[in-house]
This record gives C-alpha cells, structure tokens and sequence, in this order.
C-alpha cells in the first residue's frame, strides 16, 4: 500500500483547531462549562484558541474581559466552587506574575485546605515559548514554575491529537488543570510551524488520561526526553540521526504534574543514555527533575553523564540569532545526543 | 449601570436603628455577642498553652491568630441580610464573619484546634475556613479573596437565582490591585456582589493616613460608577441600614456596591502583638460597640438584664459546647498528610 | 494633598491652541510629523519581507509590532513639557513616546533591527526601550510600567531636584491592579508623577465599554484625590495644555495627577491584525489628528505649503538615516547571547 | 582550654540582630541605601528585620508601605534604575504571587534587556518558611521558584555571622538580590529556635560572597547538601549519627543562584553518597538541580541512588502533626541519610 489512508473518523487538524473542537464538545456537553480571557471572543483568541466559539455560544459562554489577570481567573476560581466549569485563558504564560497568587495560592491550594470538600474544577489556558522574537517577556515556557507549585494538575501537549484528547480531560477533570500550548505547534499561518502541528486528530469524544507520558519514536540506543515543540525538534533530529544507525527513543511528557516517572525510567533502563530537552529555563526546572529522577532510582543506568538541552539561564533575547542561539533547537539537541553516545 | 455619589452617614443623624423592628435589633445584638463570646473563648485556648514565654508554634492553637473583638457591628450589620445560600469571603480576621453568616461553630472550632472534625480536616486553619454549607471562605492574602466572590457572584446569576456575594476586606486590603480589579469587573458585569471594607484604622501598624491617600475608600467607588458608602461610627444598626440597600441592589440584578465602616480593632493585629506603635492603645476599649449598643438597646426598652444575661448565657453555652467538640475530635493521623492535593 | 474635582476639556471650547506661541505649535506639528514618518518606515520595514504570506518571526524586524500612528498628540502635547532629565515609561506601544522624548534615533532603530548598536544591543527589541540619557523605558506587560516611574520620581525628589516622571498606558491598562496601586502611592507619597493614560477605545480587539465600568478614567483620580482630566478630542493643543499644569504640579512637589486622552489607533492592535472586530475600520483615517492639525494651523497662519514641506523633508531625512544606520550595524554575535545576565 | 573564648572582635548575635548590623553599617555608609516595605517602620519588621532603625535613619529611610506589593516593589525598581539601593521588605515570600511580575519580569530582566546599559542594584527581603503552623499561604520556602527565572540573584543564609555578611553583599552587588531568611533561623523570641539562630558574628564590615556554598561540617561517609533552617536539622543529625560512626559532610548551600556546583561534586565525588535536604516542594525545584548536576556530571560517583528530603508536593498543612510530617525535620533526614549508607 503506497497510499496513506486516513483512518476511519479522523480527520487532520491544526492543534489549534483540535483544541477548539475539544471546547466546543464539552460546551456543547456541559452547560457549566464556559471559557473566558483576553480577545476570546471577536477575535477568536490570539493565538487561536477560540476561533468561531463566539457565534456558537454567545457571548455569555466565551466571554472577554478587562485586562485584570487577578480578577478574572480569581473570578474563575470562584465559579468553579460553585459547581462551574471555567476555562481561563491567560494570554501569554509569561503574564503569570500578575496573577500568581490567584493560580497557586487559591485555585490550587483550595481544595487541600477545605481537606478535599470543595473542589476548583477549572482548566487554565496559556501560550508558552518562544521562537518568533517577541523577546523577554513574551516568549518564556516557565512550565517548570507551574510544575513545581502543588495542587494543580500541569499539561503539554505537543500535537493536534493530544491537544484534543487532553484538553477533553482537563475540562472533566475535578481539579485545577493548567493547559499550556506552545505557539509553534498550534498550526498558526502566521507563525513558522512544523509540519506536525497539523495531524490525525480522532472525530467525537477523544480522551486522553492525564498523566501518561507517551513514547512517540521507540529507539534502543539513547532516551530523549521531551515535551511541546521540542518533541518535533527532537524527532528531526533522531530522524537524521537514523540515518548514522543511531537508534534514538524520544518520549513526549505530555503531563509534568502528575507525571508519568515510570515511562521515563521504564527507557532509560533499556537505553542506558539519557537527554531532556525543555523549552524552559535549565535549572530548578524540568530537565533537572528528569535528570534526579533517574539518578534517584539507580544512577547506574546512566551509561553516560546526562545532557540537558535548555535555555541557559538567560532572558529569552529580541534578536533573532540569539534567540536561537538560547533555544533547545536541533543543533544543540543533536551535540547533546551525540555527546552522550 | 447606576452612579451615586458617595455618601456618608454619621452618629449625629437620627438613628437608624429608631425604625427597626426590637427583634432586628436584639438579633444584632445577640450575633455581636456570639461573635465576642467567641473570640474571647479563642483568646483564652490559643494564649492557654503558649509558654513558657511564648512560642507561636506551641499549644492546642498553634499558629498566627487575628482576631475581631470589635468589628462586631460589621459581621453583625451586613449578614442580618443574608441567607446560608448567599456567600462570603473573608480575610485573614474571618471569626466574626463566618459565626454572624451561620457557619457551623463546631466545626469551624475543630478547624481552629486543627483537628479531623474541622471545616478542612485540619489542613486549613483560622486563615482557611472553607464552608460549602454557607458559601464562606477566606484567604490570607490580603485582598486576593475579593475576586473569588465574583465568581460566585457569577455563578448565582448564571443560575438565575438572586443570590448575592459579599467580599470583605480591611482598609489596608483596599490599596491592592486585585481590589480595583475585583469592583471594575463586578461593576462592568452587574455582578451581584456587595463589597466591604471594615477600616479598623490599622493595617498591622501601617496606620490608615499612612496607606491610604484619600479619607473614605467610598469615593473610590465612583470610579466603578457604583454606590459606595462609608459608615463613620462603628454602629451595627447603621452598618445595617446601610447594607440594606446594597444587598437588596445586588440582588435585583442591578450590580455590586461599596460599603467602608470605621471599625475598631481592640485588641493587637495578632495575637503576641504588642502595639507599641498604638498610641491609643490604653483606652480603645472605651469605644468597645457592645456595650455601647448594650446601652443605646436598654434606653430604647429592647433590652433588659434579663435579656442580656440570656445572651451572654447562650452565647457562652454555644462556644464551650463548640470548644469542647474541637477538643474532643481527633488531631490528623500523620499518615494523611499528603491526602486532600488531588480530588 | 489637592483633590480636585475632575474635568474634562472638549474641542466645543475655545481652542486651547490659541493662547500658544506659534513656534511652540509648529514644534508640536514637527513633532507628530516625526513620528508618523517613523512609524510609517517601521511600517514599511516591517512588511518588506516577511512573505511568502506573512511570518512574525522573519523578516529584518521580526516579533510583535504595535505602533503609535494616530496617538501622536498625546506624545508631543506630553513630551513638549518635559526635557532629557524626565522620565518616561511607556507600554507595548512606546515609539511615539520615545521619539517625543528625545530618544536617539540611531539607537532605537538599531534596537528594532536587533543590532549590535541599538539601545539594548539587540536583547530587548520594540517592547523594551531603555534609554538612560533620557530616562526612557518601556514593558510589555500590561501597567506593570507604572510603578517604576514611582521609583525614578522618588529618586528625582530625595535628591532634590525639580525633576518628573510621566507613566503612560492605555485605557486598556487602567483596569489592571498596578494602576491602582501606582496610583495610589504617588499621591500618597505626593510623588512627582503625571500619570497618563491613552484611551484609544481598544484594547486589541476588547472596546472600551466591554472593559472600563466608567466612562472616564479622569474620574478615578478621585479614587487618590488627585487632579484628574480627560482631553476628548485628540487634539494635541488640547493635550499640551491639559498637561501643563500636571507636570508644573508634580516639578513643584506637590504630586501626581491623571490625564487621560481619547485618542485614536489608526492601525492594528499589532500587525497583522485584520481588525475584523472593529466597526469603524473602513472610514478611522478620516479622524487622523495630523491632517487635522495641519489644517488648523494652516488656517491659524502657523503652517504654510513650505513649512509642511519642510517638515516632511526633516523627518524623512531623520527616519531613514536612522534605519539605514540600523541596517548597517551588526547583529549580535551568537556567542555573547549569555551576555548581560548579571552586571 | 575548656573555656570557650569569643574571638576578637566578635560578639553572639542572633540572624535578625546581625542582618540588621549589616544593613545598618551599609546605611551609614552609603546614602543611597533605604529600606521600604510593610511593617519595617515602627513595628521593626515582623521578623525583626529592621529592628531600631527607624529611630537611627528616620520615614524617610525606613519607609513604611501600603499594601500594594507591586506598587513598592516596582517603585523599588525605578529606584535603582535612577542609582539608589533600595532594600525592599516582601513580608513574606509566599505573597510573591501578588508582584511577582515586578520581580521575574522586570527586576531581573531590565539589565539584560538593556544590553546592559541599565543596572538593578536592588536587594529583595523576604521571609520563608514553616513548622509553626502559620498554614499553607505562609509558610513556603519558594525559593526553586526565585531560582528558576534568571536575572537575579538568589542567597539564603542560615546562621548570624552569613546572615550580616550576605546582607552586606548584596547591598553592594549591582544586581538585584533576593535575600530569603527563615523564620526559624531568626532566632525570634516568638518562636521555637535551634541554638544555633544565635552565633558569632565579626564586628564591622563582613562579607561573605555571593556564590560559594560553605562545608559546614566536614565528613567523609556520605554528603548532604541543604540550606536554610534544614542547615540545622542537617547537623543535628549528623552529630547523632556520628555517635554510631557515619561521618556525614554537610553543606550549606548558601546561594542558589549563583550556585556552586564545584563545592557539591567534590565532596560527592569524596563520599559517593548524596542526600539533598530541602524545605522546599520536592518536585522541580532545588533537590532535583543538586542531584542532576552530579548526574549530568558524573553518575558513577554516586555509589547509591541519591535521597532527596523535602516537601512532598502538597502544601503546608495546617495542624501541627500534619506539617511536622511534610517538613524535612530530623527524622526524614536520618532516615534518607541510612538509606544511602
Ligand atoms: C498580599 C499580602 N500582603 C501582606 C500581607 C500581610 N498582612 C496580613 S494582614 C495585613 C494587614 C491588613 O490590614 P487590613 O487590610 O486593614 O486588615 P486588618 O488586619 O486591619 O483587619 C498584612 C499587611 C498579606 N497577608 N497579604
Ligand atoms: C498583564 C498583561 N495582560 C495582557 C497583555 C496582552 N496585551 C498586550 S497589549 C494589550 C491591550 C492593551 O490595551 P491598552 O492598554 O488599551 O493599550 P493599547 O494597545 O490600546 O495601546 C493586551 C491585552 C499584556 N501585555 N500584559
Ligand atoms: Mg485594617
Ligand atoms: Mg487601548
């Protein structure tokens, strides 16, 4: 068979539009379940998140708000302990320091101080990363501040299908979710893409479990572990890789809270070499606690130091070739990979 | 969306209390009570085991503790409009607030003492009483419970229901962004929402003149196009004269309101807090409202000794039996320490 | 500290322009010409070459772009007031303000490119101007820029000197926490900050009364008892007067006071923005304040054929050499891309 | 001798008395120098961090705020940007999320945003910690959070003598500084204190650089590496476990950022067994970047999978038994040390 066929009850997608059809199927679902930000209605979110939920819902579901970060997703919260289901959209990720305590001292600490009887079922939306010089306060990941705070679920997704199936479950789920999506995956024309950012992505209900990392290219000679537009940059790389026999194992985190530890550890022991690659900043984030999470196990797995690929401590910066120079981009992914072999 | 002026009312005018029914007002009186017996019952557990000397860390109460003694006539004045199916949010001083809006005292008590039977099973403590009975809650960050009552506001509305929200903070709260963000939002959305700011002339030892650059945070409701007044006298019967039309214009549909009341904080910011910052630290109690109203109540022929001994029995009845039930609960097994992150 | 009650100056008055010097006017005029002229290279920069179809992150300038085309009064009528030793933070939408200001050219043209010479030497780009010889800064992040312009007027004033700080946002911003907090420290403080805000009607794609529960941000300078006035008409006469007595306010220590201005976004929230929200799209250039002022003072006898002439040539002649210099500097070396995390 | 003699020119102070010293001296000297925050004036600090210098500077100096954290904090800012030094109070770390946009966003970045032609010289105080019930919105260490976004510097003393001598480094330093001290290092009259909150501490000027973590104790068994008030509880149980001869190293990290990486592998590479004790949440945070340093550095030094002692990813509880259980105390400590002997 030389044709590739579709399979029954898919269709392909740009992420951005199968986040927003996982909206649209629980809106359509769950009258409790509204979505609410900056520039969501009219103009559609963006970076795409809301696209034609306006005319469907009105604007009493998708609702646009003032520039108060702190009072809306703080109002959020409160619907949401009353039994509504809100999405928040938070315009760009790096907006967090204005609404911080909102997200990690209420929406995620709630439900533990009232000893579980009250629960914030609420998805928080954002827009991480850079790549498009939009410069220092625009373009950060920060995934690993979110992840390191207790109390909120913490997801990633890298392509069309996860980023419906995850979002399906973080609209059900009974606990604060944050959903980030990077810019360059969604499928954006106006923005540089790769060409998976529009996939496969399942007709209907599609579910996909909170917490699962995924093994999106099995290899046997080094585990590259990864989440968001660095899965597609690390999948580059262990193409061309496969082309010098090296068999290279990359593993989409997909959740960082909880996260699937098992998977990572379940790879490392076949492949005995371990990079992580992350959009965020290097330290106190994630590729450490990738790292000491092996190391914590068995550091005898490790056949070779680790490597991590990440941004190095340094403001994200304007001009275009510094900014790539500080991204986790194929180049440095493929010394890193090489480096450990 | 209605604009008026700020407005302010004061013990020189006739007062408000004249047209109240005795029942209203022996009701006001008897949470102030409550609400006092309370406190001072807290007082005696939380200081009871701190020492010697005192650790903060120690006792049946460990931890910071604010407590209301004299903003009585806030709780008092503006929950008497309110029904378990209206919601609060309060601060870090939430006692009085969480007894006059009917939060269960046991289990509120059991919280305090950090035990199972608590209103969080002991993870919470006095700063994070959560009461989906009631709709209460509070937070410890200054300001940052404000916007939670939106959403319960909105929620309310969303349902087609005309129940309200009612965020309180102090004076000190009302310099913090999230209390502009809060009144433009429920101004802009016609949220049933009735805000207060119990301005008890301190913030810690941040006296108000010191934080806050105009003399009412009622003004500062024209900059939402909403009503806001400021009560001056620490009177329950004017907090609830004023309350009254804010409660009732929220739950017409018409939008959220702004009420200051010049309080009085008797006693320290916490407890351990010596207040030598205080210079009328001596004779505060000499404003204490309850036995001021005790007496405007008496001349006015609604109370009686009899009455007020039956207040203070009952209020003491209720305490003690809440004390004892916190007591007599179970502290947290260990072994649950890391339940309760993820439902 | 002077609370005032707020006003607000509409174009039915006599024009304000009158009572000026016409020299004064024609700086004015040159001023808005300089930056629309600069805004129009940007423009054209920007565009060049971010095809096939349009890419944000390609092109010699790449990112996000907000520019300032039809805000121009607010810049000149502000900035006239001011000189090197003022400060000035600004927002997202900043070049208006930078130009006005005095900031070189050269630098932050360089700055917009990515090159070596521009004013961050290409790790800020157009949302982040710091230009320490006129005090000028920017943020992205929405009122976040205010409370700094506290910080350099507090500077300013402990070491005695007349010197002001302006703090610009949009209507957009007001209803963020940091405007209110700002606020209300300046006048606490009686700081020497003239708070500024451009109300252009949008903030992106949300109008203002889907975003401000009042219709004018001059009133909420009640909120901090401070003077508060909106300009209504963007006009820059109009402007330059209403801010004249803000910024002697502030150089006489007396403290900060609000100007809103209703001004105009000719163009995009960014661009690439197909404004498709935006009802008055088609017919906004018709209210563009340069041909406007163009006239008027063409009637008034200060500008004639030559002069606008002139004034075009001086500013074409500014603005690309300005970008032929940024073009021509280098751009950053890869390997100092770590550079500047610490001093 | 048994006596013990004070060394010249030193005299016991606890941390609070010696990081006022160092302010103190620093004022003095330099004009330039206030102090601005809530509660620092005539209270003194709640954590006695200005204790009587009001009385010696006066308002203008010992600036007592609203409570509008990104308002002084960004005023703080401005400050510096214009050549003052601003020491500016956040009366606790856990109310970061109220201006934590000031701090990530703005105090850390302008410099580099500048292309360094603008300096911060600002320090940031703010207390952090728990373990005497003050519930789960005030007691977090937070300081992985301060460390993960780059652009300012991070030092956390745990004794007097570091306490005056960090202090008086970052005044000095032309970065911003984010110093956090523990409430139970203070050695508060309040609160339950180790006998070691009050220490020698040298008279006059004293500075202990930023960046070079310190052994405090000396071993050769097994590492543990730590910070803060878990300095102590490291000690204590190293005293006790030198009665059954384990000879534990321990070391006091003393800056976060920048992090002395050197100090921790020479003495892994020594013992071979590292323990990492940190009262901050577990996951993505300070423990993960000690452990994976020495991983991605050399796993074959680790002679047993390294332990990590810290918050298990909950916030505090509230009730006493409750919280002792979450915190890195004694026993988790012994307990983790064993388990890699
Ligand atoms: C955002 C934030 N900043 C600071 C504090 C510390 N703090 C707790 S209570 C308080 C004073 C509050 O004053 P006010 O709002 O007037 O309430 P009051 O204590 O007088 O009831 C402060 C500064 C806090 N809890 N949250
Ligand atoms: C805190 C924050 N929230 C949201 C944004 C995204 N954003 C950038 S500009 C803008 C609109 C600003 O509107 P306004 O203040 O009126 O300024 P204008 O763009 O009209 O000049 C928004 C929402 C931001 N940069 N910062
Ligand atoms: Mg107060
Ligand atoms: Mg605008």
């Amino acid at each position: 068979m030389t044709i590739t066929e579709t399979p029954q009850g898919t269709r392909r997608l740009t992420t951005s539009k199968a986040m927003v059809e996982a909206i649209d199927q629980e809106m359509a679902r769950d009258e409790s379940v509204f979505y609410m930000g900056e520039d969501v209605g009219a103009y559609g979110g963006i970076f795409s998140s809301t696209t034609g939920l306006l005319d469907k819902y009105g604007p009493g579901r998708i609702i646009d708000t003032p520039i108060s970060e702190t009072g809306f997703i703080g109002l959020g919260i409160g619907a949401a302990v009353e039994g509504m289901r809100p999405i928040v959209e938070l315009m760009f990720a790096d907006f967090m320091g204005v609404c911080l305590d909102q997200i990690y001292n209420h929406m995620a600490k709630i439900h533990f101080e009232s000893g579980g009887n009250v629960t914030v079922p609420m998805v928080l939306t954002t827009a991480v990363g850079g790549g498009y010089s939009d410069g220092a306060q625009h373009s950060q990941c920060l995934w690993g501040t979110f992840a390191h705070l207790p109390g909120m679920k913490v997801v990633v997704p890298s392509n069309p299908a996860d980023a419906k199936g995850l979002m399906t479950s973080a609209i059900r789920d009974d606990n604060p979710v944050v959903y980030l999506f990077h810019k360059g995956v969604m499928g954006l024309p106006w923005m540089a893409k790769n060409r998976r950012s529009t996939d496969e992505v399942p007709e209907g209900e599609h579910v996909v479990p909170i917490g699962e990392a995924k093994v999106v290219r099995p290899g046997s000679d080094v585990t590259v572990v990864t989440l968001s537009l660095s899965v597609h940059h690390s999948l580059d790389v262990a193409d061309k890789l496969a082309e010098d026999g090296v068999d290279t194992e990359v593993i989409d985190l997909r959740s960082l809270v909880p996260l699937d530890r098992d998977t990572v550890l379940e790879s490392v022991r076949k492949t005995g070499r371990l990079v992580v690659v992350d959009e965020d900043y290097l330290s106190y984030g994630v590729s450490g606690e990738i790292v000491a999470t092996v190391a914590e196990t068995d550091p005898g797995m490790l056949r070779a130091p680790a490597q991590r690929v990440a941004v190095p401590d340094v403001p994200i910066p304007y001009a275009h070739d510094l900014e790539y120079t500080v991204l986790p981009r194929q180049d440095r992914i493929e010394r890193a990979i090489r480096a450990v072999l | 969306m209605t604009t008026q002026a700020p407005s302010s009312s004061s013990s020189g005018a006739a007062s408000p209390g004249q047209s109240m029914e005795p029942q209203a007002r022996l009701d006001l009186y008897r949470t102030m009570v409550l609400c006092r017996t309370y406190e001072e019952a807290i007082l005696r557990e939380y200081h009871a085991d701190k020492g010697p000397g005192f650790d903060i860390g120690k006792g049946l109460i460990p931890g910071e503790m604010h407590l209301s003694a004299g903003q009585e006539p806030v709780a008092a004045g503006v929950c008497a409009h309110l029904t378990a199916d209206d919601a609060i949010t309060a601060a870090h001083r939430p006692h009085h607030l969480a007894i006059a809006h009917g939060v269960d005292l046991r289990a509120m008590t059991a919280e305090i003492f950090g035990r199972v039977d608590g209103l969080g099973k002991g993870r919470g403590g006095h700063m994070h009483l959560f009461d989906p009975a009631t709709h209460f809650s509070c937070s410890g960050i200054v300001a940052e419970g404000f916007p939670a009552a939106l959403g319960q506001a909105f929620a309310f509305r969303r349902r087609k229901t005309d129940r309200v929200a009612v965020a309180v903070a102090g004076e000190g709260a009302a310099n913090a962004g999230a209390f502009h963000e809060a009144l433009n939002l429920a101004a802009l959305w016609a949220l049933p929402v009735v805000f207060v700011v119990e301005d008890n002339d301190w913030g810690i030892s941040v006296p108000r003149d010191l934080s806050t650059a105009v003399d009412s945070n009622a003004v500062r409701a024209t900059a939402y196009g909403i009503p806001g007044e400021r009560v001056e006298d620490n009177d329950v019967d004017a907090v609830h004269e004023a309350a009254r039309p804010m409660v009732a214009r929220a739950r017409a549909g018409e939008g959220p309101s702004l009420l200051e009341v010049h309080t009085l904080r008797l006693w320290g910011h916490f407890e351990g807090d010596a207040q030598g910052y205080r210079p009328d630290r001596e004779k505060v109690h000499e404003d204490d409202p309850i036995p001021i109203y005790e007496k405007r109540l008496r001349d006015a022929g609604v109370l009686d000794d009899e009455l007020v001994q039956q207040a203070a029995a009952d209020a003491t009845t209720k305490v003690e039996d809440a004390i004892e039930f916190a007591k007599a609960s179970a502290v947290p097994d260990p072994s649950t320490a890391t339940d309760y992150v993820f439902a």
